[in-house]
């Protein structure tokens, strides 16, 4: 009788080595010039007091205002982008400034996740009247243009970093808020979901050990997403006068003063923080779309 | 069909009472707008005559209730600023608003519809790398710094358009297209996968096996599937250009709706600021609520289902 | 009128880091109005045959090798056009899933009228009543009044009955049906088997029947091919195969199946079925085999062609080793 | 015979449909209306019907996860309904499921130990040692190794998935397991390595089964008894082999008619019934099955017939069988 | 004296494209704000009896033919042209002189209240103030655009007829221009009125709001702007080099610091040292060539020497190792943190560059940006708008008299000054300059004054500034002084006298 049972020394599918090479695999996957951009810029961001040659807030001594790249004709080695309106070095505030705009982009970014994922899982698993007030809220906030809730928080509570942080969370939160609800009202039929619930979890328990791990993949597609949105976002409200204060610099805030020179012909001082920025939507667009594939293919159409 | 129609009214007027309320609250907490709206020479009696006129002094409930009251009467208050009645400025401004929302809707169309396109049905191909170098530098490039751009490079140095202002068509393509830009982007990534997951879809699939062209699988029975939610997103987005182009109405002294905004946020011009707000809510919550119903003619599912 | 010689499609996924042999070398023919069975685990390659019949991989598959010839013409070498219209018109599929293969936005009328639209050019009159006769010939009652109807109004059942109407739409020589029942209720598979076979008996088009369940393919074939990690192990006629299976495998498969009115433990295949990406040595079924000798863990069994049109793989077969 | 481990009496699940806006429409899908059956203990009864007949519905209630519209389910004599505080925990920890996919069924996220040992977190003081020793016991029991524990599902195939499952149904004292399709979604050649490893385990643990199915081979192998529902009722209900070896009611025997042959030899069954199980939401009046029966009667669009004993033991529910006076209206509410 | 009335001979069309948005207060001299900007649509819409024009600082006669002052100084006589006309046709009477007085509600509204007892229509061209007491500044005060209004005649009929909201939105004035379509907020535009008193050159006259300075520079590339506002510091290059456009670099307000509540205990800037360090670490020259590109001035005195007692004084040396050396002596050798630093909005560039001038010592700040309105109602709001350590970089233009200057800005409750800074014994001999009708005494105590301030540095001065504009081709210039002939603020007018060449 071949029967009972039938294979007690059932091994794991992989073995140790296919592992690795699955990490590898994963590996040469990923998107390298992502991985390379963001480490690069977050390496940049924590050691620019180290490398930065200049004081980003100080102008140059010996530097005139406006002085090109190095490479143009007037140009100087020494102040390498060449210098600002004030004569500060533009290479300097550019590493300070990958500081504040990936605080910025990043902290934004978690702060818009952390509130929509909350009111998304407290919506899609509560349900009833609980749902419909969010979601009635997220309909409201929506219909609120993005970019107009912004100025009006910036122009009411006033400008610091931490500020364009909270308000850049409060506006964006939404999007995540309908997304994880969607998904969590799939995830609560889900069986493994029931499985707890008839084994008698408690309503937090299912979400701390069943909900939340299964929509982190999605909060970390759209946050990939968001991190571009709020750092666009930033620039923008730096252009009406309600983004991060000077001096400290920020690419936006860097894009957004210098914009009247972009007649004068002096491009570098517009197009470097613009290039920046666009370096790490670039990066974080890329890091995004590949999680998003290999995370989740039902968030393909975010 | 009633039912569900009905349904989708009432959830919009919630919508629109939460918008209300939150933007009344938020107006109101920017400070008290009755010194940027005094006399110079006003003293406290006078800023208490200012209040009681236009009705701050009373309790933020009552005001809320008349403000609703008026609302329903279509009546948005009067412009502190303006001096004029909010739905008159609104109106005025409104031509120019549609006309560069409209025009950059339809650039963002067709930038994002056929690229989108393109890109879903030669995924991983050259063509679909381009596309997304296209979405990438529209999610990534600030309008205010493409608009310059454009005015350098078409009226300065071309001199092909005139840098701003409304007048004739020629005024309406740089700011529509700087303003375009971003949504071509965002329709161009929804189209791409909204349209690779229909291809990838076992109709799809059977439609290919009745041996169908390729422009009959793709045109009719993908992209009709897929229109959906590309057709939300651009309407939200119609509403969004015609309401609330800030950046680029600045840049380009558009005179449009999204400047008074601009400035009513500024000079705490609390009526101008909940009117214009309210009215975009209120073109979202409509244009939502039409798209809704236009699903439900489309697809048949939801149609008979409810 | 059909046959297929040596077919290989793998995938290649991961920029083609990792071959999936999905299908490896395939052989079978079929005759007109036979049916064959193909039976198999899941992900064993019956799919994958099918739609490398019908020239219609997902991007990352290619045939890789053999031949496909229907009516006399080589399948593999078609370009997609020439494939176009061959599909629909001389070789149709059901798919599995009912409710998806249909349109959810266009009507029944609209979507079983398509082939005759577009490969006999029928209009107006004459193609409603096309419509109706097909829907007819699958029992949809009140065909008239269901055309108009959209999928969603239907039940899993008529859908799948209308799936079968689209294949017949175009008058089909050859009907590959993938696990069309997979989904239906049992009195509404075997409602759907009959008609099958009745359609067959009247139209005598050949049909390939792909299934995980022996119970059908003792219904309704003639032949059954049995796959196992892209290849076939076993073919024959369905009643010679039943009453000897030579392969060890089509045996276990056969023990497995519960019997109405018999307690008797089932016959359970030890372990399971393996990564196609990375098969094992040898027989591919050998870490499974309770028969296995020392040679099938190193040497790959070929084919055995036996008396009555069989053939097999196994070693046990071509040494003549098979169990009394 | 001892008292049974379940006994369900009377049980009904009428699911409001929505109609108007705001508040409660007229319409009821009426997914169990009005079911009896008990389980004993180490016995396992099988439970099948066509899609949408209320298998699961009657499952949910079984597990609390849906409250009956009328009716009583009373696990070793206590009502369910009145259970609260500790003695819910018991009941929740002494009924396991294990449901039909095994990909949706286990969490992505969590690996295996942490998936076994959840009901063992949520109901036992025990420590990590110890609820680890108890994780690797009943991986054992189901046949798996212990080391698989530290692994996440996705490394799995769907039978060992499958396995997982059980053995999670297992962790606790558990009583009765609620298998709703368990071996549906897997293959040929690994279904019977779970139906045989259930009996296995029934044997050995005395735990007993509320199985679920649609294929008749498979429920008549592995119950002791069967009970067979149409449109929310009972129709027929028999020890597993009389009701092989005498299917009375027209739609027991019509389940058979459609079942498959094992061999081609097999005689074709005759000609099976013909069209679909009408909607849940409009139920035949009198007997449910008329529409589709063969042998339907006028009586039978009337009259809604009753379970009666049966020749063999059983009971069932036709007017072809004795039925007591007419005169008693047997439609439910 | 009267010349031939505009009319056939007006041609071409002037556009103005302006620096930020339009207030509708500003077509309505009743609604006077107070500052400069309101100057540059009165002057195209409206006319007052006397205002500043060209060099004139306050006395120029407009729609008054002459103008006497009493000896007492407590009564003044002005006498109307002849054959005035508001643009619909109406004449302009005394009637209407006294209700624009009588009904004025903006800025110093107050003081001619107080100090008015009568008027007296004495004819139909005449029409005299009778004040309750001698009023010294009255004429300058009346005849200073930039400060007051009443003097600006709107015409008494239509304006009670369509009140004042409706009076914003069409006005109707007695100026060179009248209105032809008026787009609140973003557009105004006017045509020549052949009823004036003094010829009108241009036809047509259009002020468009463009808030981007870069978009306005573009617009006077391609010959979409006559005029432009504003020019950025870092534009001022390379439009000076655009073929067929000037610049105008016009000398205009002064910029200082102020330090709030500088005389709480608590406050670092209370120590005279830190505010001259403050003084000594600011790079005046470098200001001026960057912002202005050299064309202000980095002159000594806060008030503008083109007023009335202002006094000359030194410009402030530079040196950031006194300046140190200064902080060390006043305990702080590590510098200190400036809440925020806060520019006249929209000199944010100018407010970065303090900081960065400041940092230099120690001292650090961070910038704040607000909306202009919102910067006037704080200044208004006092000290509890600025809490804590705050520097406010203020840029003033006023015409007139030095005491316009300290009553706005410096002085105990004033207008825009209200409690931030409050220096009392100043206060004191402000009061007793107010009180006094003696000149002399009045010059003395209004050097004391400026000199107290200057050498405490109560308020530390920066630069006057050059507000530089720019002229297209297509505006008939010699010099941008022939096309910004007033001295008193930064704008293009007398409207009237601009000409375009022929097309
Ligand atoms: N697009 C694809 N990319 C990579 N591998 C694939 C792809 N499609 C199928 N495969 C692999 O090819 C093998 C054969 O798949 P196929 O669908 O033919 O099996 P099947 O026998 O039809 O199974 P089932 O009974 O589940 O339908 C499987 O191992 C599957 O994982
Ligand atoms: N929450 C619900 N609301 C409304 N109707 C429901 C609900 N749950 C189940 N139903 C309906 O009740 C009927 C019985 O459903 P149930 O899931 O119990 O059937 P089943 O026998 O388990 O079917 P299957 O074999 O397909 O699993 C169906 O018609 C179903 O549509
Ligand atoms: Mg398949
Ligand atoms: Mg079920």
């Amino acid at each position: 009788m071949a029967t009972i049972p039938a294979d007690t020394r059932l091994a794991p599918r992989r073995e140790t080595a296919d592992k690795l090479r699955a990490l590898l695999e994963a590996a040469r996957e990923a998107p390298l010039l992502a991985v390379v951009i963001l480490g690069g810029l977050v390496l940049v961001a924590v050691l620019a007091d180290l490398i930065a040659p200049y004081d980003p807030t100080l102008p140059v001594k010996g530097a005139n205002v406006f002085d090109p790249p190095f490479w143009m004709e007037g140009g100087s080695t020494s102040t390498l982008l060449g210098t600002d309106f004030q004569g500060r070095d533009i290479l300097s505030r550019l590493i300070h400034g990958a500081r504040v705009s990936l605080i910025v982009g990043l902290m934004g970014t978690l702060v818009a996740g952390s509130i929509g994922t909350a009111m998304g899982i407290l919506s899609g698993y509560a349900g009833g009247w609980v749902d419909q007030i969010i979601m009635r809220v997220t309909d409201a906030w929506l219909a609120l243009p993005a970019i107009v809730f912004a100025i009006f928080l910036a122009a009411m509570i006033g400008p610091s970093m931490w500020n364009i942080i909270a308000i850049l969370g409060g506006v964006y939160w939404t999007r995540y808020a309908r997304v994880i609800r969607g998904e969590v009202l799939t995830l609560r039929e889900r069986e493994f979901v029931k499985l707890a619930e008839i084994a008698g979890a408690s309503k937090l328990r299912v979400i701390k050990k069943h909900i939340l791990p299964n929509v982190l993949n999605t909060v970390t597609v759209l946050a990939s997403l968001t991190v571009g949105v709020v750092i666009i976002a930033e620039a923008s409200l730096s252009f009406l006068g309600v983004g991060v204060p000077p001096p400290q610099p920020a690419w936006g805030l860097m894009l957004s003063e210098a914009r009247p020179t972009l007649m004068a012909g002096q491009w570098w001082l517009t197009v470097f923080p613009g290039a920046c920025i666009l370096l790490i939507v670039l990066a974080t667009q890329l890091f995004g779309d590949w999680l998003r594939v290999r995370l989740d293919p039902q968030t393909r159409n975010l | 069909m009633t039912q569900f129609v009905l349904r989708r009214i009432f959830y919009s007027v919630v919508t629109l009472f939460i918008l209300s309320a939150t933007i009344f609250l938020i107006v109101r907490l920017t400070g008290d707008p009755v010194a940027l709206m005094a006399e110079a020479s006003a003293r406290p009696e006078d800023l208490d005559r200012i209040r009681q006129q236009w009705g701050l002094d009373r309790s933020w409930p009552v005001q809320y209730a008349t403000f609703m009251q008026n609302a329903f009467k279509g009546e948005l208050g009067k412009s502190f600023n303006y001096r004029l009645p909010v739905s008159e400025l609104y109106f005025q401004r409104l031509p120019n608003s549609l006309t560069l929302g409209l025009a950059a809707t339809l650039i963002s169309l067709l930038i994002g519809i056929p690229a989108g396109i393109i890109s879903a049905v030669k995924v991983n191909t050259w063509w679909d790398y381009a596309a997304k170098g296209v979405a990438l530098l529209g999610l990534s490039i600030p309008g205010f710094w493409l608009g310059l751009v454009l005015i350098l490079v078409f009226s300065v140095w071309l001199r092909w358009l005139p840098t701003s202002g409304a007048g004739d068509w020629r005024h309406v393509i740089m700011p529509a297209l700087a303003l375009g830009w971003y949504f071509a982007a965002s329709m161009l990534r929804l189209t791409r996968s909204s349209m690779l997951e229909v291809l990838g879809s076992e109709y799809i699939k059977l439609a290919r096996l009745k041996g169908l062209p390729d422009v009959v699988v793709i045109a009719m029975h993908a992209f009709k599937n897929a229109l959906i939610p590309v057709f939300t997103l651009a309407g939200v987005n119609m509403v969004v250009m015609v309401n609330a182009a800030v950046i680029i109405e600045v840049i380009f002294a558009w005179p449009g709706i999204g400047r008074l905004l601009y400035e009513g946020i500024f000079q705490r011009d609390f009526p101008l600021v909940q009117g214009v707000v309210i009215m975009a809510g209120f073109m979202i919550v409509a244009i939502n609520l039409v798209v809704d119903i236009l699903y439900a003619v489309i697809d048949p599912r939801i149609r008979l289902a409810r | 009128m059909l046959e297929v010689t040596d077919l290989r499609t793998h995938f290649f996924t991961f920029g083609g880091a990792r071959v999936v042999k999905a299908v490896d070398g395939v052989s079978f023919r079929l005759r007109e109005g036979e049916t064959l069975g193909l039976v198999g685990e899941s992900g064993s390659g019956k799919t994958t045959t099918c739609m490398s019949i019908v020239g219609l991989l997902p991007r990352a598959g290619r045939v890789v090798g053999g031949s496909v010839l229907f009516e006399g013409e080589d399948l593999t070498r078609k370009s997609q056009r020439e494939l176009r219209r061959i599909r629909g018109r001389r070789i149709a599929m059901i798919l599995q899933d009912p409710m998806a293969s249909l349109n959810p936005l266009f009507t029944i009328f609209r979507q079983v009228a398509e082939p005759a639209f577009f490969h006999q050019h029928l209009r107006g009159r004459t193609l409603r009543e096309r419509v109706r006769h097909l829907l007819e010939s699958v029992r949809i009652p009140s065909p008239e009044w269901r055309m108009r109807d959209y999928p969603h109004q239907m039940s899993g059942g008529m859908r799948q009955r209308i799936v079968g109407a689209i294949a017949l739409a175009g008058g089909p020589r050859l009907v590959i049906a993938d696990e069309p029942t997979t989904n239906l209720d049992v009195t509404i598979q075997a409602q759907y088997l009959d008609l099958l076979k009745d359609i067959q008996r009247e139209t005598g088009v050949a049909l390939i029947f792909v299934t995980h369940n022996l119970g059908i393919v003792a219904k309704m074939c003639d032949r059954v091919a049995v796959m196992y990690a892209g290849k076939i192990i076993e073919q024959g006629p369905v009643r010679a195969l039943f009453d000897d299976p030579k392969h060890p495998y089509t045996r276990a498969l056969l023990g497995s199946v519960p019997k109405l009115g018999s307690k008797e433990p089932l016959y359970a295949i030890a372990g399971q079925p393996p990564n196609l990406a990375d098969l094992p040595s040898g027989c591919a079924f050998h870490p499974r085999c309770p028969e296995a000798v020392p040679r099938c863990a190193t040497e790959e069994p070929g084919d055995v062609h036996l008396a009555g049109g069989r053939v097999a793989r196994c070693w046990l077969v071509s040494d003549g080793l098979t169990r009394s | 015979m001892a008292s049974p481990v379940l006994e369900v009496r009377g049980l009904k699940k009428h699911f409001p449909v929505r109609q108007r806006l705001l508040g409660r429409g007229a319409t009821w899908v009426k997914a169990v209306d009005g079911v009896d059956f008990a389980i004993h203990g180490g016995e396992t009864l099988g439970l099948i019907g066509e899609s949408g007949c209320g298998k699961t519905t009657t499952s949910k209630l079984i597990l609390l996860q849906e409250v009956p519209t009328a009716g009583s389910i009373a696990f070793e004599g206590r009502d369910i309904a009145d259970l609260a505080g500790a003695e819910l925990m018991s009941y929740r920890r002494a009924v396991q499921v294990v449901f039909q996919d095994p990909f949706s069924s286990l969490s992505p996220r969590m690996r295996v130990r942490d998936i076994i040992a959840e009901p063992l977190e949520i109901h036992t003081p025990l420590t990590r040692a110890a609820i680890g020793e108890r994780v690797a016991q009943v991986l054992a029991l189901v046949g798996l190794e212990a080391d698989v524990a530290a692994l996440f599902p996705h490394e799995f195939s769907g039978g060992q998935r499958q396995r997982i499952a059980i053995a999670r149904a297992l962790a606790t004292d558990t009583r009765l397991i609620v298998l709703d399709e368990p071996v549906s979604a897997l293959d040929v050649s690994v279904r019977a390595q779970i139906i045989n490893q259930l009996e296995h385990l029934q044997r050995t643990l005395g735990v007993s089964y509320l199985f679920i199915g649609h294929d008749l081979a498979t429920v008549a192998h592995i119950s002791h008894r069967i009970a067979v529902m149409y449109l929310g009722k009972i129709v027929e209900s028999a020890d597993s082999d009389s009701l092989c070896a005498r299917p009375m009611h027209p739609y027991t025997q019509a389940l058979f008619a459609a079942a498959l042959p094992s061999h081609p030899d097999d005689p074709p069954a005759e000609r099976t019934i013909a069209g679909e199980v009408p909607s849940a939401l409009r139920v035949p009046p009198g007997c449910r099955f008329h529409p589709r029966c063969p042998s339907a009667m006028e009586v039978c669009s009337r009259v809604e017939p009753i379970l009666q004993p049966r020749e063999g033991g059983g009971e069932v529910a036709c007017h072809l069988y004795p039925q007591p006076a007419p005169t008693e209206r047997s439609r439910g509410a | 004296p009267l010349s031939t009335p505009a009319g056939a001979s007006a041609k071409g069309k002037i556009t103005l494209a302006w620096h930020a948005g339009f207030a509708s207060r500003w077509l309505d001299p009743q609604e006077h704000d107070g500052t400069a900007t309101p100057d540059n649509f009165f002057t195209a819409l409206h006319d007052a009896l006397i205002k500043n024009q060209g060099t004139a600082l306050y006395d120029h006669p407009a729609l008054a033919e002459k103008f006497a002052i009493a000896p007492d100084a407590k009564s003044a006589t002005f006498t109307l042209r002849k054959g005035l006309k508001f643009h619909n046709g109406e004449p302009v009477t005394p009637q209407d002189v006294k209700f624009s007085y009588e009904n004025y509600r903006g800025a110093k509204a107050d003081v001619f209240k107080k100090k008015t007892d009568r008027i007296e229509i004495v004819d139909d061209r005449t029409i005299r103030f009778v004040f309750k007491e001698p009023f010294l500044d009255f004429a300058i005060l009346f005849g200073t655009a930039n400060v007051a209004g009443p003097g600006w005649v709107v015409p008494e009929k239509y304006y009670k007829q369509v009140g004042p909201d409706g009076f914003k939105q069409k006005p109707i004035g007695a100026g060179p221009f009248k209105l032809v379509r008026h787009e609140p907020g973003v557009k105004v535009e006017m045509e020549a009125f052949d009823g004036y008193y003094r010829p009108v050159n241009a036809k047509q006259l259009v002020m468009i709001s463009v808030p981007e300075a870069a978009t306005r520079v573009a617009m006077l590339e391609r010959g979409e702007a006559d005029i432009i506002y504003n020019v950025p510091g870092e534009l001022i290059h390379k439009v000076s080099k655009l073929p067929g456009v000037t610049l105008a670099p016009v000398l205009s307000g002064s910029f200082f610091i102020e330090f709030p509540g500088f005389q709480d205990p608590k406050n670092p800037f209370r120590d005279k040292r830190v505010r001259e360090a403050v003084s000594l670490a600011i790079d005046r020259r470098a200001m001026n060539q960057t912002e202005s590109g050299g064309m202000g001035k980095p002159t000594g005195n806060w008030i503008n020497n083109d007023v009335l007692y202002a006094i000359e004084w030194p410009e402030f040396g530079r040196d950031v190792e006194k300046a140190k050396q200064l902080l060390r002596e006043a305990g702080y050798p590590n510098g200190f943190d400036v809440d925020w630093v806060t520019p006249i909005p929209a000199f944010y560039s100018r407010g970065e560059r303090i900081i960065a001038q400041l940092r230099e010592v120690g001292i650090r700040g961070r910038l704040q940006t607000m909306e202009r309105g919102i910067f006037f109602q704080r200044l208004q709001g006092g000290l509890k708008e600025f809490p804590g350590t705050q520097i406010i970089l203020q840029g003033v233009r006023i015409a007139g008299s030095w005491s316009f200057w300290y009553e706005g800005y410096f002085k105990c409750g004033g207008f825009n000054s209200r409690d931030r800074i409050c220096v009392k014994d100043l206060d004191g001999k402000f009061d007793q300059y107010e009180r006094s009708i003696n000149p002399a005494e009045r010059k003395k105590l209004a050097e004391e004054i400026q000199r107290g301030i200057l050498e405490n540095y109560y308020l530390v001065p920066v630069f006057r500034h050059a507000f530089v504009n720019a002229i297209g081709p297509k505006v008939v210039a010699q010099k941008w002084q022939d096309v910004f002939p007033t001295i008193t603020t930064g704008y293009a007018y007398p409207w009237e006298d601009l000409k375009v060449k022929d097309q």
